[in-house]
């Protein structure tokens, strides 16, 4: 078991692994840039470590530097918080060529999960459901109609040479496709110099559901559920809440055991996540996440579990503290994420916290890096707090989430705050009818200046 | 640090103290250096409870752990004035590691306090992930001070020396 | 159904009910003395009235003045929280005769609880298991003796017209039983003019369990589980945690059913606790608390309940939101009452706040009444937080409790933490062999100056 | 190193020391230089805006709800200085009701605007729990200002008139 482990992150995510180890009783280093000296996991943390310059790519991200600070205090394990090198998998190599233990999935398994297209692969022939679409380029009109009949409309039409939205074109119908297959070839030709095309299901308005799984490392896995994180803006999410208000029981379980099953024979170690677009009943794979996820506080809320202890139970080579049985849903769980951000622009505004109160009483919790006076600087993520709250049902989070946030203060910045103020006045958000698209139409008609 | 205390120095940091003392003061700080160019660095505050709480929140964590003077830290006085890396001739570490002074045991420093040193002259090593990364010397001068031991931990920014 | 209810109560408890009031979607009313204007119940509420003077018994213990605010504001009820005029029967009759809703047991209820006596008896005659003892007076030593066999030494003889602990001596066993009966009769002759003596069974180094009981008013009611309390100083409590570490299910299970059959066969309203000192396995009723403890949080932790939400209910006339069966328990939860007192003579230290800052993460909740710039009034209870800590098992709650502790920063004024940090150090916490005397036993030996 | 200019280092630092204290200052900084350049770097401070946020915590509260003005306030100014509460003259409610200006409706007011009042008249009823409660004149004076109106209900403390 770890005695002393190094967390290669800043802000609340480092903040929750320190939380997690000091429960555990294990020693804890925190590595930080020179702007984040007197930032709150430098003050949490048993050791701290200046591992470089304000600039990510010199500090969090410079892998001789952590590495060097796990030699220096002798740390024997690493966990990745999120984002950074949390899916490197030269670093994570480069962890174990150190004889030092990653908090965290393989090196392999992160390569293999980075690439979308292996991820598909692999995803696809482990049972899981992918977006429907031609093996490969479609060279004539009559096998794109054949294809568009054989998967049904609405079907996108794209440059295989491609990106930026440009080469890509949508037939709703049949009558459509010859426009929509010649424009893309014409296109991709003119921009890419190759009019090769394939063609994918279009799936028009999708929900973002994804599913946290859980392996060993050794052949075990369990699901636990899904999230609906549809609100996204720019596709940064923003609001997420489990269970999802679309998916009902019998789906869950299907799509779980699908994305449990698929982990387990890979031997996937820790905690994961399987991302799909749903819609009509169809979950389409898009792609995983190898990693704890911002949102992973709704699913310890209706699960009662505490993942990144698991996190670093697994890592130490114990096994899961729980069975698939075990994992029951308890209510309704919402987290809202908090940037100190200026509306309707989302402009990000680094500043001096001159004033914080976290929400209290039952049903709620706040994983925040904040402090009275905290400065937080310019070089990093907006996200400055995530509000989770915990209900019976869905109304009642929803009623506990309005409550929590008229209590918060948060002082000396403009943050995102507003936006949920006004998200609570909205019955899409009360009836739980939102997709993927929900909210950038939202914004355009409610937040203009 | 004055490395030969003077009868002199005791005087004037008692005097210090009493001053302190008797004027509710929290903070005083003095810099002198009455060498070639004679100068003297005062700092003189008192902090209303209020304002130090909130300007030095780490002091107001009682509760909390304190950030423990973790290995890489130099041990030198954590006051900000003190602090060597402040010093205009301080060179400091690029990197998190393990310093060693010579090439290898039993040789040589590569440098003692009071060398002359030219620009890019290696100072010491920092052994980061099993590599002897050469710590050369930022500028032409004089090694007034070494400020870490052989074998220590430093992080980024740790001061290594001072070169005038 | 209410649309805006009083709070008849200041600090943390009052603004418990404010957020579940407002989860509720109902409007809430503060009333507070002019020692509290500024009081966070006051920030928080919907509408505030002031009442009176800094004095509790002119302004939070005013029946005429809070009556005077529900009619001022139209609210149409009165949520009494614990303490002030919580367990007054003549106020909740005063309120139910302005046909205004008392959230609470009736006054009758209260009444017959109110009175020791009456109380023993009724529970008594309800199947709730009391101290065995003589029924009234003992007039010779022989029937002394005769007692004493048939309850069990040791035994405790006490002047009938006695009270604070003169006229009251133990017999150890049936030789020490002459010397303290004739003891007990003189002073009790020389103290109260009365020699008249009764006896009971003597408990010597008890727990005090407590049940939590709700009713619907109309026969039904449930029981959910028991709280240990026994770390008291001077009678109060400081730390209390659920499940009690030495009940077993079993034992649960009877007592929890013989209470809630008790306060069913009554049409006890709402919630109420039943207390006990528990010895070898046996309960020995002391009292019935007819309102919300302070302490009530942990038994909602682990019964995932609003207590409150539940409270206010069944004052609609609703019926209760859970039958026995939905009541399981999950997990572990301790609180721990931070009050603004200097250790080690726990003297009160009222004072400004000059920094607050609430430990985060998962399973962590704070009932608090602060805010950076408060100034605790020297006129009310020092409680001034409560945290409350959940966890998968009790060792998981008490790490947890030692990680949030450490988190917590209230500045300004002194406060018991440093009390909890060191008791989290002693063995006897964490293995919970302790009883109503071990916290006094340890202050004596630990928190000399 | 040292030489010996610290007795009148002392004094000057006990200067400042003094001058921070009869100031009431938070800080003093003081850089010379009297080398090459001579030169001098004063700097002063007085540090109050901490304070005032920490004092201030309910205009620090955006995202609450505003305690509602609620029914009772008597929907007066209410910066301090303007509150009639403050006024010397001011008669305040010593409890909360709802306030009549006359014995029964269509009865003349007890007072009006430029009466005058001996002390112990009554000067206006306050309902609470279907009680009237008479209100009298806590001193003899006139009716300068009446501060409520017919009907409206008062919390402890609202200021009813003013008589001077």
């Amino acid at each position: 078991m770890f005695e002393k482990i190094l967390i290669a992150n800043r802000g609340e995510i480092a903040l929750r692994v320190i939380r997690a180890a000091r429960e555990m009783g294990i020693q804890t280093v925190a590595v930080h840039s020179t702007a984040d000296s007197d930032a709150m996991h430098v003050r949490m943390a048993d050791e701290s470590v200046c591992i470089g310059p304000p600039s990510g790519t010199d500090s969090y991200l410079s892998i001789p530097a952590i590495i060097a600070a796990c030699e220096v205090t002798g740390a024997q394990a690493i966990h990745p918080g999120y984002g950074f090198l949390s899916e490197n998998a030269n670093f994570v190599q480069i962890v174990e060529d150190h004889d030092l233990a990653f908090i965290g999935p393989t090196a392999e398994h992160i390569r293999i999960m980075g690439d979308k297209i292996t991820a598909k692969d692999t995803m696809k022939n482990l049972g899981v459901p992918c977006v429907p679409g031609s093996d490969g380029g479609v060279p004539t009109l009559s096998e794109a109609k054949k294809l568009g009949e054989e998967m049904g409309y609405p079907v996108i039409i794209k440059a295989t040479a491609g990106g930026g939205g440009r080469g890509m074109k949508v037939a709703q119908n049949a009558d459509e496709m010859e426009h929509a297959f010649m424009t893309a070839r014409s296109e991709g030709k003119a921009a890419f110099g190759n009019d090769e095309v394939y063609i994918e299901k279009y799936l028009t308005t999708p929900r973002h559901i994804e599913i946290q799984v859980f392996g060993d490392g050794k052949g075990k896995a369990v699901h636990l559920g899904e999230r609906d994180c549809s609100l996204q803006r720019r596709h940064q999410k923003v609001f997420e809440e489990a269970p999802g208000p679309s998916i009902t029981p019998e789906e869950r379980d299907r799509i779980g055991k699908v994305c449990a099953d698929a982990v387990a024979r890979i031997n996937y170690a820790g905690a994961g996540t399987v991302e799909f677009l749903y819609e009509n009943g169809e979950f389409y794979f898009i792609e995983m996440n190898t990693r704890l996820q911002v949102e992973h506080p709704v699913t310890e809320a209706i699960f009662g579990v505490d993942l990144v202890r698991e996190q670093i139970r697994v890592a130490e080579g114990r096994p899961m503290s729980f069975t698939q049985d075990d994992l029951v849903i308890n209510g309704h769980a919402i987290e809202v994420r908090i940037n100190a951000e200026k509306l309707p622009e989302f402009s990000p505004r680094p500043g001096t916290i001159t004033q914080f109160h976290a929400p209290g009483g039952l049903g709620v919790r706040m994983d925040s890096a904040l402090y009275d006076g905290y400065k937080i600087p310019p070089y990093y993520d907006s996200l400055i707090a995530k509000l989770i709250v915990h209900g019976r049902d869905r109304a009642s989070a929803l009623a506990r989430l309005n409550r929590a946030l008229s209590e918060l203060i948060v002082d000396g910045v403009d943050t995102t705050v507003p936006l949920f103020h006004a998200l609570l006045q909205e019955p899409d958000i009360h009836s739980g009818e939102y997709n993927i698209h929900w909210l950038e139409h939202w914004l355009e008609t409610n937040l203009q200046d | 640090m004055p490395k030969n205390p003077h009868d002199s120095d005791v005087t004037f940091i008692k005097a210090l103290a009493e001053l302190l003392n008797e004027n509710d003061l929290t903070e005083l700080q003095v810099k002198r250096d009455y060498g070639e160019n004679d100068s003297l660095n005062v700092r003189v505050s008192r902090k209303q409870e209020v304002a130090a709480q909130i300007a030095m929140p780490a002091a107001a964590m009682p509760a909390m752990p304190a950030p423990a003077a973790a290995a890489p830290v130099s041990g030198e006085a954590t006051s900000p004035a003190d602090d060597p890396a402040n010093n205009p001739g301080a060179v400091t570490s690029p990197m998190v590691g393990t310093v060693y002074m010579q090439a290898e045991p039993g040789s040589p420093s590569f440098v003692n306090v009071g060398d002359q040193v030219s620009e890019g002259d290696t100072l010491l090593i920092v052994e980061a992930m099993k590599t002897m990364n050469h710590i050369p010397a930022p500028r032409a001068g004089t090694v007034k001070r070494i400020l870490i031991e052989d074998g220590a931990a430093v992080e980024y920014g740790s001061p290594l020396m001072i070169i005038e």
